[in-house]
């Protein structure tokens, strides 16, 4: 672990945040009052914040479908997103977006689309915009490794390369596209060999471990910014969630299942897995750590009990007829 | 066992059940989508169609639109008749080059000396906050297009019947399957017959002002006409069935005879059904009254449920614009 | 030297012309397109460009239509004014996911925090035997979508205004340069003003019957117009500008005044301008006399001079039509 | 040289045929009987001729705007091209086409696209119908390195890798689009080496020498047909032509100056190239490759003079006034 105390509990904080978030998705869902698709990114947690960490404020990201971790750790505003999945007018966008595009301009995060690999031009333009501004942001694109099924995704990455342009290509690589696995969708696997045959430059990282994250995008950020040359970095975790819906495969927060898992060196889940390494390299953090795990669930479920009271009240008048049981909906 | 003459099924089992049967008849029928293999997939539309056929014609595939098509055309100029299934019409944005230039032109372009037989399902429909990107009513672009066909069922037998059409034409045709069609079932005859395009169906019958619907805003036209016969308008609501081709003479003899119009249309008004309507009225003869028409909002479809309830045609509003403009 | 009040340019040349003034009045407007800086690239509607503004604002791009719309999409919402030049419309069909679902919609998705300054220029038209796929005026797809406008110049000074306008306006514009408008020179101010989207322009006056008209087609409305006064006609020519936005009131208050009207497209009819037009006039009033519509044959464009010279309009069969029509 | 006496001469004279065609078009064109853009192949008959001379009859292929050495040398009629360019009802697509749509039915020549990378998923879906007919037969999907700058392009490699489909992509490389080097378009400019990273099996060979396309094509077309795994082929030649209109930059076909250009063993022109081998290894054929010379481009001038009265004839009822001079047209 290659980071400050300070840092390692930001990261760790940031991670809890964003699965505190989803947690309370799939707590309060059943009551439909959340209505619309929700694309979880538990397990997923740790590239979007390994990345995000070490950007600079006035760098620029667009995301997917599955925007939630990125918006987080771009540093999007908790009771924003809350409100935008409660439909509210004070949602992050309005609630014209809903949990697929959320946005914030102060957080830089300019938006994600749901069409694949609809924000990775989108990324290419972005990263145009910050060259010729010429104060040295970068375009951070997230896509998850299906969108680099699709043709228009490399010829993004061709575009940017041959403009120069300062885009950092974040892909994400959960092995799945909805259920069909990578290999199952691409001949050959290997997204990062893919796109130096493209000329760019790329690296492949583990996805769970946030510091390594932290570590492999530093680098190559440093790379794109230094030389304005875009760069590629295909990251590999689970979900450990279903595709859409809002349904978690891990345990849910709580200090002490945490710090049993966190024990396990392989586990999967990027939230055990940072306590672990917190815990063996600065044993001093543990009660940090367990604070963290504590407070933040209790901050997040604050702010859904704040919109659930808020979509309650905004009900009376619209009189919305409380939808059918949420079907799981496949994509 | 002998099946019954008569079979009561929702949409997607109508979908499946007239899959199987074409086929089980015509071997060169085969349908491939993103994941469509899954638990579920495409709103149950393609249960069991490996588990019958084999996954060599039912396959899962790539994401990859605009190729996926492609497959489809070339398949189709060697004499297979694909099916290519889209989870969301506007997933078809990727793959306009293969279906506008290619598919739609391929024919003109060797002077009419070959067809290309292949059929896209893709699905559109309101609801379930899912904004913008989601909720397309795309359908109308394709319908400016020579060569493709365009196709809205607006019930489970209607889904059963024009889907058989579509996969024994030779031209490249869009079925757009409106998840307010899903749902409920409705009985149809065991042996799906064809429905020919082009051809619309009186869903009701009236006297005094026609309502012209598609898709799922058909029942959402009979509600209508139902309201407003209580204040003695008799409304006859025709069900187009496709946007391509136009069932012109039955728009223009209705429209003739009741001398008021209104469309109901799943997409937005600018170049779209509503225009098209008005064209083939205009054309051929006039209005007693102005035209009426009830679509989404003239904007892209919001997430949240509360500006999604307001994007699209509320009944009791709709029922009060046409007692006021037509009596 | 002091510049004289007024130019005589041609169509490419108030192009390029309106593109250097407001490239060097407003440092965010850039340009690019697939082979830009050939020498009459872009039937010369570029030229000198990169001369005068350098490379850096008037790039040269590898064939990747997709990523250039992203391109103009993410640049855009980093406040810049990007311009990008396709050679034919059919070619944007490779980039209709970047169009119409990121472009158009990117302002709806954030609840409008964002706009996409983004103009797209594309050329279509007839002639030279281009064949199905490079003749297209697939138009109308673009105006059936909020978020965009659709702008069809009918001259030069008309495409300098109108381009002006689009490279400020805060929407995604699709600027459509059809080729029947190129080659003949006109008087403009040399200090280009932008004409307002949204308002149609009185090309002749006339009181028996208006003639909606778009583009090159304006030209063939006002020879039409020509034609049948000699009979007696007297017919108003209003270049409409804009598929979206549409000069609604104009257009109903011209059809109430003549109560008979013509569309002269240059498209297809079906869900096409004729439609739409139909559309805006039946939905607020009633014609005295069937609307009648001009048009491209409902197929794609054959490359034979013979067929092609039979896919358009003609003239004198157009003159007969509205003399038996209309009188 | 790998190939019969035979063969050498089938060869050759399907290149001189299609050259014949095209000085034919070039000499015609400013009469204005021919209206319509033509993309010449001049400089690249090699790649076509030497790829289609080793597939079979059934087997089938598509290809883009410039169409005519591929259409001649899958077995097209050369005069229902020529009426085709002329816009005549006889042309191989009854005038619907004109130059850059040629089809033929029965030499399996399944038509051309001018949208970029138009042909290729096409090609994907004929492959699947060779596989789904069981006979063998293999898809021939040719397209220029322009072609792939397209996000489609790769996308549709990746699909027939994927689905095991029985497709040679034939991508000939003359290093330009329109007049845009190919190094100011793709940041790594090796096609096959991005063809591998997709999981293909690729090959590069010298697209100028029609007896090297075709042992590299033979090669492909083998393995293609033996593993139903698709391939491709990337091919180098020059363009010695302009991009679209009538401009050639070689000599006007004459034995002489043939005989005397293939002297030169660096020869760009495929042609005098072909006469230089043959008469290298095979010096009993020279007066064989002379009658060739000479006779093909007689018997192809009588076509374009059959379709010009044809053409008059036909004008005589369609009375077309006569196009202003042609411009050339960029692209
Ligand atoms: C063009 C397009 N095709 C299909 C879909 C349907 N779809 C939504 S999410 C998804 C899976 C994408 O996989 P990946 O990019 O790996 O992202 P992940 O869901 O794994 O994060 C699919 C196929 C889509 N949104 N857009
Ligand atoms: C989608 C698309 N974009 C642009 C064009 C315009 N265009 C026609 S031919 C051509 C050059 C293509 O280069 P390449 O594929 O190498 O073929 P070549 O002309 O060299 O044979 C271009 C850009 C087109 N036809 N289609
Ligand atoms: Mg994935
Ligand atoms: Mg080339």
């Amino acid at each position: 672990m290659n980071v400050t105390a300070a840092v390692a509990l930001e990261c760790l904080d940031r991670m809890v945040v964003i699965r505190a978030v989803e947690e309370g998705i799939c707590a309060e869902y059943s009551h439909r009052n959340i209505r619309g698709p929700v694309h979880l990114s538990i397990g997923q947690e740790a590239m979007a914040v390994g990345v995000l960490n070490v950007c600079r404020e006035d760098d620029v990201a667009v995301s997917t479908h599955r925007d939630h971790a990125h918006y987080l750790a771009k540093g999007g505003d908790v009771g924003a997103m809350i409100d935008e999945l409660y439909g509210l007018e004070t949602g992050c966008s309005h609630g014209y977006g809903g949990s697929m595009h959320l946005f914030s301009r102060e957080a830089n995060f300019m938006g994600a689309s749901a069409v694949l690999p609809g924000s990775t031009p989108v990324a290419v333009g972005l990263g145009l915009g910050c060259k010729l501004d010429g104060r040295g942001a970068v375009a951070v694109g997230f896509s998850g490794d299906g969108a680099a099924d699709e043709g228009s995704f490399f010829e993004a990455l061709n575009l940017a390369a041959v403009l120069r342009l300062p885009v950092l290509f974040v892909c994400e690589n959960n092995g799945l596209s909805t259920n069909t696995p990578l290999a199952a969708r691409q001949a050959q696997t290997d997204i990062s060999a893919k796109a130096r045959a493209f000329g760019l430059v790329a690296e492949t990282a583990e996805g769970v471990d946030v510091f390594a994250v932290r570590d492999a995008a530093a680098g190559l950020l440093h790379q794109v910014r230094s030389t304005s040359q875009p760069a590629v970095l295909a990251l590999t975790a689970d979900r450990l969630c279903a595709h859409v819906g809002p349904v978690s495969k891990v345990a849910a927060l709580n200090p002490q299942t945490l710090l049993d898992e966190a024990a396990d060196p392989g586990s999967r889940d990027p939230i055990a897995f940072c306590v672990g390494v917190i815990l063996r390299e600065l044993p001093e953090l543990r009660g940090d750590c367990i604070d963290i795990l504590r407070e933040v669930p209790l901050k997040v479920a604050a702010e859904f009990q704040r919109a659930d009271a808020a979509f309650e009240d905004r009900n009376k008048t619209a009189g919305l007829v409380a939808p059918p049981p949420p079907k799981v909906h496949t994509v | 066992m002998i099946s019954p003459a008569t079979l009561s099924l929702d949409y997607a089992a109508a979908v499946v059940h007239t899959l199987e049967q074409e086929m089980a008849f015509n071997p060169k029928v085969f349908v491939y989508g993103e994941g469509i293999n899954d638990a579920g997939a495409y709103l149950n539309s393609t249960d069991g169609l490996a588990a019958s056929f084999g996954e060599a014609r039912c396959f899962d595939v790539p994401n990859c639109e605009d190729a996926l098509v492609g497959l489809g055309i070339g398949s189709a100029l060697m004499g297979y008749r694909p099916v290519f299934v889209s989870l969301r019409v506007d997933f078809l944005m990727l793959a306009m080059n293969q279906i506008i230039n290619h598919a739609a032109r391929w024919p003109a372009m060797t002077g009419y000396q070959v067809t290309v037989p292949l059929t896209i399902r893709a699905l559109i429909g309101r609801g379930w906050g899912q904004a913008a990107q989601h909720s397309g009513a795309l359908y109308s672009m394709f319908a400016n297009v020579p060569g493709l066909e365009v196709v809205l069922p607006s019930s489970p037998a209607e889904g059963a019947g024009l889907l058989l059409t579509a996969l024994r034409s030779d031209k490249t045709t869009i079925v757009i399957d409106d998840r307010g069609v899903f749902g409920a079932a409705e009985d149809m005859p065991s042996v799906i017959e064809p429905i020919p395009f082009g051809k619309a169906r009186v869903a009701r019958a009236g006297t005094d002002v026609t309502f012209f619907a598609i898709s799922s805003m058909t029942r959402f036209a009979l509600q209508v006409a139902e309201a407003v016969s209580a204040s003695g308008i008799s409304a006859e609501v025709l069900d187009l069935r496709t946007a391509r081709p136009l069932d012109k003479e039955t728009i223009r003899a209705s429209a003739a005879r009741t001398g008021r119009v209104a469309v109901f249309d799943i997409g937005w008004p600018g170049f779209g059904l509503s225009a098209e309507i008005a064209r083939v009225i205009s054309e051929a003869s006039v209005l007693q009254r102005p035209l009426l028409s009830v679509h989404r909002r003239d904007e892209h479809t919001p997430s949240s449920a509360f500006l999604e309830d307001e994007h699209y045609p509320k009944l009791d509003e709709v029922v009060h614009r046409v007692k006021t403009h037509f009596s």
